[in-house]
């Protein structure tokens, strides 16, 4: 009884990471997964379940509270001919492992002329949800410019799954990126497996005035904002770009090329960030193009409801570039 | 060893019946509790003098209160008020408020002791006998950063009190899963460092062993490392599943820090049963207290996102 | 005997900051140096020559090589009412430091409303030269957007004398970067003491047809590439950015409205990086500006002299970019 | 213990007369030496097998040619030439033979520890009794990634072998004078590893104890940590000011290893004064012929730049 090719079943997000990493597990004997809690505990967000019992203590592995070991271990088990997967819990902790991904992982294939590599993933969860100022940063932009260093930061189940599998069977260090307001979502997911390749953006809504680009849980705002301009007349088209390095250009210059128009929307600050990046290309792709960002307030995100809201960007905000862009309204 | 002090008993109370209101609010938000493991800040808290400086993790609104912070401001620092000790911008993970010698919390695990040992550089520095006190979990054992201070610190013979509060768990994880050390003060020892492991279920033991550390920390000694033997009466933290064995933190509550130190002060008839009962009414009116003052405070503007950013 | 108000002596880059340091140290009895082998040895790049001599072992400081404790140490001394100076040997390894400066010192201020703030500089040196790809990174990028944090890199004595002093007397955590190949250049210094304030560009040469904005050692092949322009007849106004958190938008913007074309010059990576984020500002506030951007190839910087040449961007890359931008070339 | 061995001698002088002849070169870069330090790297080399596998500091030479890796593409390495094990990208820093059981240098201090405790993982899973070594530097015992290393190695029983090359600096700070601890091989005790101080300038007493230990983790034991007493003979870096105390460098000089090994051997009557003047002559052959083989190889071409980026 197999499954039409493209038939979906209903997953939460977390239970597509699961599912991701069972059958990536069960395809590769060689991967192993090292964090904190995931062990019988599941995950701090139950996106491990079930992974301890069905591949034992040997192959899902607790782990201390010790995140640069956690990546140099990773990386040492990959580069000797494993695979690996580290589960860093909030994306802030990543600061304390930045040395042995950016100055070992992802540099080994070039200082060894090719003759060792880290397949490495690094998987981490972003994003703010009233824990406070060490635990709801954005970095992801510091990590696009890595040579050799991947990044992924999938919006919905779907591509959680798929991204995820790509990520597993790469040559060399992945960081893949959750977001801590996207576990407890719910999204078709292929039936049968499939992978969605690395690099490739999704344009997610087609639209004429104007391009919104976003990732990770900034799609729900945007998706939103979207909804929004088009009863008020004006036409969206929404990338979700999933991968963030490498960048999917072609794909953002031709939307921008056809829209004329283009605001990037992320959680994290926006100095040297992701749209900054974004706009370069596009500008130098599609001269005369308007552009405008929409990201963090530049300040630390309190545990503080109200001031948590204050900085990080949400449908109004997304509106408002987008109406102050087209009409052209300082 | 000194007498059977009533004061220890109240803070440990305070601690309990504080929590248990916040615990009780619809609002409480993102908390990590200390019920069960009073006796850890308390009997810390009562070897240190006003000048000294206590760091913790965020695990914080026990040696908060330990450290004698105005209840009503705790409160409303967790409920992120603008009357909170950090204006509500810090909530439980980065509570301080340093001229009460509470330098405060830190909510990255171990990120607090390179802090403390600087801190503690420029208390030696200022030539005074006040000591740092900084305590983390034992899940921050495992972590570089403790090392980097134990070694540091001994150089440099920095006034620090290193002190452990060994709940048995990081969030899931036992400690011996995650730890290879027999004990954790063991730690201490290749360092030169004076360690020591106590019953941290017990106020007078932890109250003794922190004064007899404190003692040749502040008289220049170098740093001392004192492990406490707790253990939680809840989850992680307010949102975590509990995943401890159920009759292992049923033996825990038997060993109730606040009902063995009750005990201990009747039978040494310090206190009776009617004084107790009233310590118990006068800090229910405290808690109660510092819920109105919570409620009546106002959160911060929206359009003061921006101050004190730089 | 009192010099002239703008009376300048030759220093040395190295002394310079010998002499900035010198100079508050006497001033603030607070400040602390502390570093790997800037005590009797007088530092790496003898930038801290002399100091331990005059100043004594509690106040010029050697530390272990445990860089994540160093700034940490560093910000708790600061934080407690004194002020610290930390020295990072080489940028890569603040990567092991991140954590006590991102995730603590640059959120003190903010997170305790105001009670705390960590009067802290962090000294480190960036750049290639022949030391490899863990030893000449410069990540200044990923340090622009962390609200709380100053960014400074001068490209001269003065600057250097100037700016150090500067960041030794703000409230708040600073990063100071340093090139390798800065070090044994001269130049002339206010012979008074004085300071260079945070947040301001220098025009360090007027032109007509297009700005050139670097900063740090880059300044050195954007003026050499100036040079040869103004041969070619082609006249650029020179900017060099002193201080690159926070960014001096309006004096980029004043010069490339006058000129109509902006090329940055950096030796990290492009990609979201500090041309990413100018060349954003600037478009907004200059529609129309051709812009384009000169760094790092994107790959390790090896220690190999015919590789660490191809990655780092020299005057021929310079001007081959103005001459694409302005000729409209491809 | 075991015999004396002339293979270790040529060994030493092999990476003497390699460094001597690196250091004659105009184009020599930036290098990091370990004249002085060979008996380190030689007596752990020759308690490893084929299948175990060595990393270690950016202080390469010494521990490249003892695993006894091609001075030919070693040199070409250094110089970076295409001909180098890593075409000429790694350099000192970074060199690498991981199919000759040398996994390799990386030029962080500490940075290795981490990987290699990956690496025995790995090598672990794959339930064969082979070992990974890491060699680093006192200094490297200053920072985290040490304890996090010792920690899980621990936990793990990973086959690991830490060997500590204290030559009693880093750069210019005296090992004294940065860490705390009597001797390095302290740290290993409170996570029950076993620890060993051993004269590294003594080559067969760096054998000795590396075989013992390498025994122990082969046979699961789990990790071992063995620290050797050595010294440098010339300073931190080719381009560092030479800072140690004079009189302190000439009485290491008179300690020197391959100086002592030769009397051992000669007293011992393994080998005669004309044995070793072959040796002598042996060696300078294959060090002549790897400074032509470097010379005729050519460099990267800038073409190449992006190669094995990603
Ligand atoms: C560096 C870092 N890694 C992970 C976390 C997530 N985390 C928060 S509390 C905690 C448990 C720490 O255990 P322990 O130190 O024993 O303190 P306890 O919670 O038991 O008081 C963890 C892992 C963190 N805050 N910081
Ligand atoms: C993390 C880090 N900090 C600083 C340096 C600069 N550095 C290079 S070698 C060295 C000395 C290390 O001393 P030790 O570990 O004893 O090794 P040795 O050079 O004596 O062999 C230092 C500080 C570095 N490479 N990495
Ligand atoms: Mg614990
Ligand atoms: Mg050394």
């Amino acid at each position: 009884m197999s499954a039409e090719p493209d038939a979906t079943t209903k997953l939460f997000f977390r239970e597509a990471i699961v599912r991701a990493l069972g059958e990536e597990m069960r395809r590769d004997e060689g991967l192993v997964l090292m964090g904190q809690d995931i062990g019988a505990f599941g995950g701090p967000y139950r996106e491990f379940d079930g992974l301890h019992a069905r591949f034992g203590s040997g192959r899902v592995r607790d782990m201390p509270v010790a995140e640069g070991a956690m990546v140099g271990v990773g990386a040492g088990y990959a580069a000797a001919g494993g695979r690996a997967l580290v589960s860093i819990t909030y994306m802030d902790f990543l600061m304390l492992a930045l040395d042995p991904l950016v100055n070992y992982a992802a540099k080994l294939r070039y200082k060894t002329g090719g003759q060792l590599h880290a397949p490495l993933v690094v998987k981490t969860t972003a994003g703010a949800k009233g824990q406070g100022v060490a635990h709801s940063q954005c970095i992801e932009a510091w990590m696009m410019g890595v040579p050799g260093l991947k990044v992924v930061a999938p919006s919905t189940p779907a591509d959680a799954y798929g991204l995820l599998k790509s990520a597993l069977r790469e040559d060399g260090p992945v960081l893949y990126i959750d977001h801590k307001r996207l576990f407890p979502m719910a999204g078709h997911v292929p039936v049968s497996e499939s992978c969605v390749p690395l690099g490739v953006a999704r344009v997610e809504r087609a639209g004429g005035d104007v391009t919104l680009v976003g990732h990770s849980w900034m799609m729900v705002p945007v998706l939103a904002a979207a909804d929004r301009l088009e009863t008020e007349g004006i036409s969206c088209e929404v990338i979700d770009l999933r991968t963030l390095a490498p960048l999917d250009t072609a794909a953002l210059c031709a939307s921008a090329g056809r829209t004329g128009a283009l605001v990037t929307v992320e959680e994290g600050q926006l100095t040297c960030g992701v749209g900054a990046e974004i706009a370069f290309r596009v500008h130098e792709a599609v001269p005369g193009i308007r552009a405008a960002r929409v990201g963090a307030a530049p300040a630390p995100v309190s545990s503080n409801p109200v001031l948590e809201a204050a900085v990080v960007p949400d449908a109004d905000r997304i509106v408002a570039a987008v109406c102050r862009l087209l009409r052209g309204k300082p | 060893m000194t007498l059977p002090d009533p004061a220890l008993l109240r803070s440990m109370m305070l601690i309990r019946a504080f929590e248990a209101s916040l615990m009780a609010r619809k609002d409480h938000g993102f908390q990590l509790l200390s019920s069960g493991q009073e006796a850890v800040s308390v009997g810390l808290c009562a070897a240190l003098e006003p000048d000294d400086q206590l760091l913790c993790s965020g695990r914080s609104i026990g040696p908060a209160l330990a450290r004698r912070l105005d209840p009503n401001r705790v409160l409303a620092e967790l409920l992120g008020k603008e009357a909170g000790y950090c204006s509500g911008r810090g909530g439980r993970g980065h509570m301080a408020a340093p001229a009460r010698g509470f330098f405060g919390a830190h909510a990255v695990v171990g990120g607090n002791l390179t802090v403390a040992a600087g801190v503690a550089l420029r208390l030696q520095g200022e030539g005074r006998s006040s000591l740092v006190a900084c305590m983390f979990g034992d899940g921050a054992c495992g972590s570089g950063a403790l090392h980097e201070t134990l070694n540091i610190a001994a150089i440099w013979r920095l006034p620090l009190l290193l002190v452990c509060d060994n709940n048995q768990y990081s969030v899931s994880t036992p400690r011996a899963a995650a730890l290879a050390p027999a004990r954790l003060s063991d730690l201490a020892a290749p360092f030169g460092i004076r360690g020591m492991t106590v019953d941290g279920m017990d106020v007078q033991a932890v109250r003794d062993a922190a004064q007899a550390l404190a003692a040749t920390v502040r008289a220049g000694g170098g740093p001392a490392f004192l492990e406490c033997l707790s253990y939680g009466f809840t989850a992680h933290s307010t949102s975590s599943r509990e995943s401890r064995p159920r009759d292992e933190v049923a033996a825990a509550r038997d060993r109730c820090p606040i009902r063995g130190y009750t005990e201990v002060l009747m039978r040494s008839g310090v206190v009776d049963r009617t004084q107790v009962a009233e310590m118990t009414r006068e800090i229910d009116i405290v808690v109660a207290a510092a819920n109105r003052f919570a409620d009546d405070a106002a959160f911060p503007s929206p359009a003061d996102v921006l101050l004190n950013v730089g």
